[in-house]
C-alpha cells in the first residue's frame, strides 16, 4: 500500500473520486490553478478543467450557496473553505439552507455536498487560522460533521462523505496535514460514515478523541502506562452523529471517561460526550467525565501551545480521572 | 405601433421614463411605447394563459386572506396585484427551465399546473396537512414543487438567490439547455449580503440566470438626507413600513456585477414577459445572466388600482375579440369550483403524522433520531 | 407597581435608559416607524428621533457590524434582529468581530452592544420564525447571553445587559411576550447577570430551564408535586456564563436533574449544563441528568406542539428521574 | 500645468484612461495630468512628511520579511510598492479622523507615529510579544493603536467595513468633526458580501466615511468567458493566484449605492492623497462616504518596477529641491537605527505571560474563567 500523509491521502481521494463520477465539482478560492493553500487540491484542475474545479471570489456565502444549488441539481459538489474560520460568512448558507432544505420541501430535495476546510491550531496561524468550528455544526440538525485523525481515514471517510446523501462538514486537522503519514489503500476504498475507531485498547479509563489531537491523547496514554494506568483510546472521526455505541461499549467497560477537544470547552462537542455518556452508561460511571479542552478564550497566537489540550494537560486528567 | 409622445397615465410615465422602467400596457389596456405589435402583445400568443393564470392566483390569494381572516390558517402574505409579476415571469420560460422561489413566491405554483393539482397542493400547503407537498414543515411560503421544476424557498429573504446561479451553472456545464430564474420580492432581495453574492457569482461563472426581483413602489415619501436618492419619476423601491434603503437604477445595480438590469411595470403583464422572455434568450445564447425589477404599488392604493393587472389584461384581450364576459364567467366558476373544492378537501385533512416529525432530517433515519421519535411520549 | 406583559417590561426598560443614557442607540428592521413586528420600539422613534432609532436596510450582518463601530465609537448600540432565525446573516460579525475584538486589540476596545432578538416557537411562526439559537453563542468565547422569562426579569436584565461592559445577545421569548404579564418596578432597575433565580423550592429534583419553558416546566412541577415529587425549578436567566453556584447548590440537595430547553437537543445548553453538573456534584447524582428538549430536527411548522418540550413530557422526565 | 495630449508612460495611461484611473506622478516623477500646481502636488506641503513615511514602511517591511526568512517570526505578508496608498491615505486625515485597517494594513500603524514608540511597537506585533499592543494575541495583520486613533483589525477580509461606517455615523451623530477611514486590500474586499452592507449602509446612513481598497493589478490574463470584462486598459483587479472575480469600474461599484467611486495609481502617493484627500473632504461637507480603488502592482515585476512609489517621489521632491541625497543618508540612518533597536528588543523580549491568556475574553475575569486559569498545571 502507498504511504501518503493527509495531504496526499485527501487528493487522492479527490482525484479518484472525480474520475469515478463526473459529478464531483471542486470550488473555492484558490483551489484551482494555485492548488489550495495547503496544496491539497493540486494538479485537479490540470487533469479535470475549469469546469470541474472552480476558483471562486473570496465569499463564501456565495461559495456555498453556489454549490448548494449544484447539489439541488445533482452534481455532488466539494466546496472548500479556505479556513474553517472563514467558515461564519457562510453560517447562514449552512445552516438555513444546505441543513434545513430536505426537511422543508417534505423530502423533495436533497443537498449532497461535503464542505472542506482545515481546522486547528499549532502552526503558527493565529487568532483567524486557527480555530475548530465543529460544535457549530452538530448542533444544527440536518448536517454530518467528519474529522479524520489519519491519511486512511482522510480518503475513506472523505469518498464516504461524497456518496452520502446528506451535507457534510469534513473538517481537516491542518497541524497533521504532512505531520500524520501512514500507508492508504489505493483506489476504491470508504470508511463508513458514524463509526469510531479503537485506536488503544486499555482497561482503565477511556480517552475520547478526534483529528489532529489524537496524537496528544495517544501520547498521553502512553505516558499513563508508565504510571500504570491503561487507557483506552477511541478516535470518533465522524463528530455527528457520533459513535454512541462505541462511547458506551468502552465506559461500561473502564468507568471512567476523559474528552479531549482544541475547541473551546463550553458547549463544545466535549460537552455533548458527557451528557451522552451520562444517558446510556450513567451507572457504570466512577468517576466525574473530564473535558480537557481548549479554554473558553478566543484562539491566541503566540501562546497557542499552552492553549492547546496537549498530552501533559491531558496525562494529568486521566491520573486524576483514574484515581478518583 | 408608434411611439406616443405623451405619457397617457402614471404607468405610461413608468413605460418611458429616463430610468428605463419599461412598460407595454396603459392602464387602458391600450398598447403603448414602442412595442412592434407583430408578436410581442400576445406573449407569443400566451396571453389567453396568462390570464386564466393571473385569475387563479387572484381567486387563490383571495381565499387565502379570508381563511386567514377566519383563523383557519396561518400567518399568509397576500399577492394581490402582484400576479403580472409572478405568472408572467414563469411563462416566459420554457418548460425545462427552473424557478428558484423565494419566501413571497408561493403564487409560482399556481402557474406550472402540470397536472392539475396545483390549486389542491396549495391549500394544503396553506393549511399543513399531511397532503402538503412540504409536509407542512416550513409553513407559508416554503414552496416547494419538484414535479414543476419549482426548487424550495428557504426563510431568508435573499439566500436563495445564489442556489439559482449554482443550478444555473450546473445545468449548463452538464450540456443541458436549462435557464433557471430567481424569484423574490421586496426590498430584502437586493438589500441581502446574498444578493451581491448572487449577481457576483453569476457574473463571474456566467451562468443562464434570470433574476426576477418584486419591489413595492413605496409612498414616495423623501426620507432624511434621501431626497437626491429618491425622486417622483423613479418609482423607489421602499416600503410603507419605512424599510430603508438607497434605489439606484436597475441598471447601476447590475453593472456593479456586469450584469444587465432593467427595471419594468410589475403590473404589466406583457411588459414582465417581454423583459423576462428577453433575459431568458440572453441566457439561452450563453450571454449570462439579467437582472429585472418589477415595480409593483398596492392594489388597495390609488395608484395600484388604477394598474390592476388583471383589468389591463383583461381590456386588452377584449378588445382583441380574444376573451368576453361569458369566457369571464366560465373561467370563475371554473376557478371557484376548483377552490372550493381545494379548500373543502385540505380544510378537513389529518396534519402530518406526528412520526413525520423525524423524517427528512437525513436521507436515512439515524439511531438517535430513531431513539428520539421512539420515546415520544 | 405597575403590571407590565414583556413587550411592555422591554419597551419601558429602553425608553428609560435612551432617557437616562443619550448614548444608547437602537437600530434594526422596522424598530423606528413601525415600531418592531412585535411593537417591542413602538413610540421610541417619535420619543427620541432618527437619530437614536434607526430604521436600516434588511441585512442582518450589515446591522451588527454598524452596531460594532457605533459601539467602538462609545455609544451603547441595541440593535434588533427582526427574529433569532434570521441572526445568522450576522453570525460571523458576531462570532469574529464583537466577540474578539477585546482579546485581539489586547483590550483596547470593547464592544458593549445588546442584541436582542425574539426566539422560540408555540405562536404559528414555522420554520424560520421559531428557533432557538443560543447555544450557537454560549459556545463563542466573548459573549454573554441572556433570556428572560418574566416581564421585571426582562426590564431587569435588559438595563443591565446595557450597562454591561460586553456584548451581550438578548433572546426574548416571543411566546410570553404578551402572555408573562406581572409586577415590574418602575424607574431604574437592574437583575445582576450571571444570577439564577430559584422559582420554586423543592427537595427531590432539580428542574433547569429558562425562557418560555419555564412555563411548562413549572406546570410540570405542580403535577409532580401531585405524584408525591417535589421539584425546585431554577429559571437561569442568563444562559452565559450561566450560575453554576445555583446548580450545584440545588442539586447537592436533591441529587437528580432535568434540563428543559426549546432548543435541539444534541450540543445543545442542555449538554453543558449536564457536563458541568459532572463536574462540580458528581457524587450527588442519583440518577443520570435528563435533557427534555426540541428533538433534533428543524423547526416543524404543522408539529411544532409536539416538538416543543412541553409539561406532559417533562413530567415524565421527572417522574423516571425521581423513580429512578 | 497643462493637460499632456499623450500619455508618456503606462502610469500616464493609467492616469488618462477612460476607466478614471486617476495619477499625479509620471514614473518619472514629473507632474502629469491636470493638476494645478498650486496647492496638489506637495499634497499640502506634507509631500516630504510622505516621503519620510513611505521609506521607513519599505524598510520595516523589508526587515520583517527577513526576519519571516530566518524563520524568526510568523507569516508575514509585506507592503512593497503599497507605500503610497498606506502613507497617502492616512497622511489625508486630519490627526482627529479615525482608521479601520484591514487583515493587510498593519503599515498604517507606521504612519500615525504619534510618540516615536510605532516601529518598537511595529516589532513587538510581529514578534508577538508582551510589548506587543494586542498582546501577541492575533498574529501578523491584528493591527491595533488606540492612541493612533487606529481600529482593530480582524480576520475577514471585508468584515471591518462595516465597522467603519457606524464608527463614522456614531461620531457625526455625536456632532464630532470627524471622518473615518476603512482601508483594505484584495479582492476580498470587494467580493466579501461585508462590502454590499458597508457601502449599503454608507449610502443609506450618509456616514462621513471613505473606504480605500488597494487591488494588485493581475496579469492581465484573460479568462475564460472573462475577456470583455478584463481589457488591457483596465487595471484587472485579478490576482496572480488565480482567483476571479468581474471588475467594473470603480464608479459602477459605488453608483449601486449612491457612493461617488474613483479609481487611481496607488502607486503614486500624490494621487492618492488628492483623491483621499478629496473624498475626505466631502465626507466633512455632510456628503457621505466614497470608494477608492488604489491600483498596485508587484514591486518585483516590470511594470511595478517602473511606478515604484518611493522613487517617484523622491525624483518629484529633488527635481523642487526639497530633498537630496544627504537627507536620504541621514533619514536611511536614523530610519535603521530605529529598527535595528527595535528588532533587537522585540527580538528577545519575553512573550505574554500564561495569566494573559485569560484576560480581556470579557472586561473582568469571570469564575469560571478564574477556575480555567487557575487548573493550568
Ligand atoms: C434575512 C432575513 N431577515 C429578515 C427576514 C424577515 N422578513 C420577512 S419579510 C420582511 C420585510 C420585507 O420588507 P420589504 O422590503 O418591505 O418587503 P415586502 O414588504 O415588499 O415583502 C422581513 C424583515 C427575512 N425573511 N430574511
Ligand atoms: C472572509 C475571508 N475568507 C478568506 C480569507 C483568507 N484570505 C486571506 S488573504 C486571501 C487572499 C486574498 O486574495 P487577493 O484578492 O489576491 O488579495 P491580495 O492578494 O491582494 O491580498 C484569503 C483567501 C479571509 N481573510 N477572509
Ligand atoms: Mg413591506
Ligand atoms: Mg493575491
Amino acid at each position: 500500500m502507498p504511504q501518503m500523509n493527509m495531504v496526499e491521502a485527501i487528493n487522492d481521494a479527490l482525484r479518484f473520486e472525480m474520475t469515478r463520477d463526473d459529478r464531483v465539482v471542486v470550488l473555492g478560492e484558490d483551489v484551482g490553478h494555485a492548488g489550495g493553500v495547503f496544496r491539497v487540491t493540486e494538479g485537479l484542475r490540470d487533469a479535470f478543467g475549469e469546469e470541474r474545479v472552480l476558483d471562486t471570489p473570496l465569499s463564501e456565502g456565495g461559495i456555498i450557496g453556489t454549490a448548494f444549488g449544484m447539489a439541488l441539481y445533482g452534481l455532488r459538489p466539494v466546496p472548500e473553505i479556505q479556513f474553517a474560520d472563514f467558515i461564519f460568512p457562510a453560517y447562514d448558507q449552512i445552516v438555513s439552507e444546505v441543513a434545513k432544505v430536505r426537511y422543508r420541501s417534505g423530502g423533495q430535495y436533497g443537498c449532497p455536498l461535503v464542505i472542506r476546510a482545515p481546522v486547528g491550531g499549532g502552526i503558527r496561524g493565529g487568532h483567524y487560522h486557527s480555530q475548530s468550528p465543529e460544535a457549530h455544526f452538530v448542533h444544527v440538525a440536518g448536517l454530518k460533521v467528519v474529522c479524520p485523525a489519519t491519511p486512511e481515514d482522510a480518503k475513506g471517510l472523505l469518498l464516504a462523505s461524497i456518496r452520502d446523501e446528506d451535507p457534510v462538514l469534513f473538517f481537516e486537522p491542518k497541524r497533521i496535514y504532512r505531520a500524520a503519514r501512514g500507508d492508504v489503500p489505493s483506489g476504491d476504498f470508504t470508511v463508513e460514515l458514524g463509526r469510531a475507531r479503537v485506536v488503544r485498547e486499555g482497561e482503565d479509563v477511556t480517552l475520547i478523541t478526534y483529528g489532529a489531537m489524537l496524537y496528544e491523547a495517544l501520547e498521553a496514554a502512553t505516558a499513563a502506562a508508565a504510571e500504570g494506568v491503561d487507557c483506552e483510546v477511541l478516535d470518533l472521526r465522524t463528530l455527528w452523529p457520533f459513535d454512541v455505541d462505541a462511547m458506551q461499549r468502552s465506559v461500561e467497560k473502564t468507568g471512567r471517561v476523559v474528552v479531549v477537544h482544541e475547541a473551546p470547552k463550553s458547549c463544545g462537542l466535549g460537552a455533548e460526550i458527557v451528557a451522552s455518556i451520562n444517558e446510556c452508561a450513567f451507572l457504570r460511571l466512577e468517576a466525574p467525565p473530564r473535558r480537557v479542552t481548549g479554554y473558553d478564550t478566543p484562539f491566541p497566537y503566540a501562546l497557542e501551545m499552552e492553549y492547546l489540550p496537549r498530552s501533559p494537560r491531558i496525562l494529568r486528567a486521566l491520573l486524576e480521572t483514574a484515581n478518583f | 405601433m408608434s411611439m406616443p409622445t405623451e405619457p397617457r397615465t402614471s404607468a405610461e410615465a413608468l413605460g418611458l421614463n429616463d430610468d428605463g422602467c419599461f412598460s407595454v400596457l396603459g392602464s387602458d389596456g391600450v398598447v403603448v411605447g414602442d412595442t412592434p405589435e407583430s408578436e410581442e402583445p400576445s406573449a407569443g400568443g400566451a396571453d389567453v394563459d396568462m390570464y386564466v393564470a393571473m385569475r387563479r392566483l387572484r381567486a387563490c390569494d383571495a381565499r387565502a386572506a379570508a381563511l386567514r381572516a377566519e383563523g383557519r390558517i396561518g400567518p399568509y402574505a397576500g399577492a394581490a396585484g402582484e400576479e403580472a409579476t409572478l405568472v408572467a415571469s414563469a411563462m416566459a420560460l420554457g418548460p425545462e427551465d427552473w424557478i428558484f422561489p423565494g419566501r413571497r413566491d408561493h403564487g409560482l405554483t399556481l402557474v406550472r399546473d402540470v397536472d392539475g393539482g396545483a390549486v389542491a397542493r396549495f391549500f394544503h400547503h396553506l393549511f399543513a396537512t399531511g397532503g402538503d407537498p412540504a409536509k407542512g414543515r416550513p409553513g407559508l411560503g416554503g414552496t416547494t414543487a419538484r414535479g414543476a421544476r419549482i426548487a424550495s424557498a428557504g426563510g431568508p429573504a435573499a439566500g436563495h438567490l445564489c442556489h439559482a446561479v449554482g443550478f444555473a451553472w450546473a445545468a449548463r456545464a452538464r450540456g443541458e439547455d436549462v435557464v433557471t430564474l430567481a424569484s423574490g420580492r421586496g426590498a430584502g432581495v437586493t438589500a441581502g449580503a446574498s444578493f451581491h453574492d448572487a449577481l457576483n457569482f453569476a457574473g463571474v461563472l456566467r451562468a443562464p440566470v434570470v433574476f426576477v426581483g418584486r419591489y413595492e413602489a413605496g409612498p414616495d415619501r423623501p426620507r432624511k438626507g434621501e431626497d437626491d436618492a429618491t425622486s417622483s419619476s423613479v418609482p423607489a423601491a421602499t416600503v410603507a413600513s419605512g424599510r430603508v434603503g438607497r434605489f439606484p437604477s436597475a441598471r447601476a445595480r447590475g453593472e456593479a456585477y456586469g450584469v444587465p438590469g432593467i427595471r419594468c411595470d410589475g403590473m404589466d403583464p406583457l411588459a414582465v414577459y417581454r423583459v423576462v422572455r428577453d433575459a431568458v434568450r440572453r441566457a439561452r445564447r450563453g450571454e449570462g445572466a439579467s437582472w429585472v425589477e418589477a415595480v409593483v404599488h398596492p392594489l388597495d392604493g390609488v395608484r395600484g388600482a388604477a394598474l390592476d393587472p388583471l383589468v389591463r389584461l383583461r381590456r386588452y384581450l377584449v378588445a382583441r375579440g380574444r376573451w368576453d364576459d361569458e369566457a369571464e364567467r366560465a373561467l370563475e366558476a371554473r376557478t371557484q369550483g376548483q377552490i372550493d373544492a381545494a379548500v373543502s378537501e385540505a380544510g378537513s385533512a389529518p396534519g402530518p403524522a406526528r412520526a413525520t416529525l423525524f423524517e427528512d432530517v437525513y436521507r436515512a433515519l439515524p439511531p438517535f433520531l430513531v431513539a428520539q421519535r421512539d420515546a415520544v411520549p
